[in-house]
């Protein structure tokens, strides 16, 4: 059973270190796929954007998620870190790495969590924009809900 | 029970979480929704579309006909934005 | 037009080079997708892989499958190294980083680079074993041509 | 015309690459596989399965009957196993 690493921080990560645990001191790893997301700009407009989270929820439902992940393929680790708090254009907000025999399951499990963690997750976004304004929230996308589908 | 709100529902709110004692005639989490609209202002403006209003009961996503009895704390989001 | 960057080497590289240099200096990237294929010890029995290559054609085929994810997909940046010679279990062996504004964009580019990658660069993989026999050649996986029939 | 080889089809015959004037008969990529089996036992046996064969011209993948005409370089290998 693959293991798995779930961290909410506001804390920066570093994608290097997390890869390197999965592979560390094992050698049936054949490919590690990962996801890192970043805060855009949005065109200049944005001056950070600021992440709520649900405090224990946030936790619970991406160790949820991946569960069902590491039930669906057959993986060797399975790692997911999203921050909260102020990040600024071009800072790291997620991180998701799967490791898997081939690559196959890796890429699949990696963009299975992606996809819950989007619109499952308890996360919000709201936007400070450079000209001083806070408050906007980010609306979902009805493009991640539809992004749940295919995985039924 | 103790109730929770996030994003701009905290914010219309103005607090981000408080004990709430539902009376008898709320069972499910459309119930407790529709008991909240009718607390004051700020909570008919936070719950003026319940149609995209997410809850979670004991950290857990339910859906609005799931009974909130035995639960010890309910949570009202708007859709997430993680990721 | 994403960058593409492509290269062909004996040396290792590192992971974390290449996803910040996709990142440098801008802040319209939402995701970079990256895959790390590792050289496996298929449960102790080697002691290494030795990749030949066709020297000119490799770095020619793998543009070309770069140049063809540019033309299906919007991305920001696209990065595929892949090593040849002697590499030890546990060592690098290949690696495909993609950028984009959202991140299905970069997970099928990535993809995509690695299903044509696997069946289309000209690499072949000899075993040496942990018992000192050297010469089996790894046989093409039926899987890895059949990956190829969903991107038509 | 150059003539490359590569894994065990390189071992099976011995050398990487050589030089080879192919006969005017020879047009197609399918022609030039079966003229080599035909030049001694290493070739035969490295040629034995031509149906696993892959070729490229000039160091781009070609099928059986592409013509070599104007090529400078023809490369034979098996199935490649990168990533």
């Amino acid at each position: 059973m693959a293991r798995i690493k779930v961290r909410i921080q506001p804390e920066d990560f570093d994608p290097t270190v997390e890869i390197a645990a999965l592979g560390a001191g094992r050698a049936d790893i054949g490919g590690i796929v990962s996801f890192l997301g970043l805060c855009r700009d949005e065109g200049g407009r944005l001056a950070a954007l600021e992440l709520e989270h649900y405090p224990g929820m946030a936790e619970e439902e991406i160790t949820r998620i991946c569960e069902e992940a590491v039930s669906r393929w057959s993986l060797l680790g399975l790692t997911a870190i999203h921050r909260y708090g102020k990040i600024a254009p071009g800072g790291n907000i997620v991180f998701v790495a799967a490791a898997a025999g081939h690559r196959q399951p890796a890429f699949a499990a990696a963009e299975f969590v992606m996809d819950f963690l989007k619109s499952r997750a308890p996360f919000w976004k709201k936007e400070h924009g450079r000209d001083g304004n806070i408050g906007d929230w980010v609306e979902a996308r009805d493009q991640d809900e539809q992004a749940l589908m295919r995985w039924r | 029970m103790k109730v929770s709100y996030f994003a701009w529902i905290r914010e219309r709110i103005g607090r981000p979480e408080e004990e709430i004692a539902f009376p008898a005639s709320v069972v499910t989490v459309a119930d407790a929704l529709a008991h909240l609209q009718g607390l004051g202002e700020e909570y008919a403006y936070a719950f003026e579309k319940p149609g995209i209003i997410r809850a979670a009961l004991d950290r857990k996503h339910v859906k609005p006909e799931t009974p909130i009895a035995g639960a010890g704390e309910i949570a009202f989001f708007p859709p997430m934005t993680g990721g």
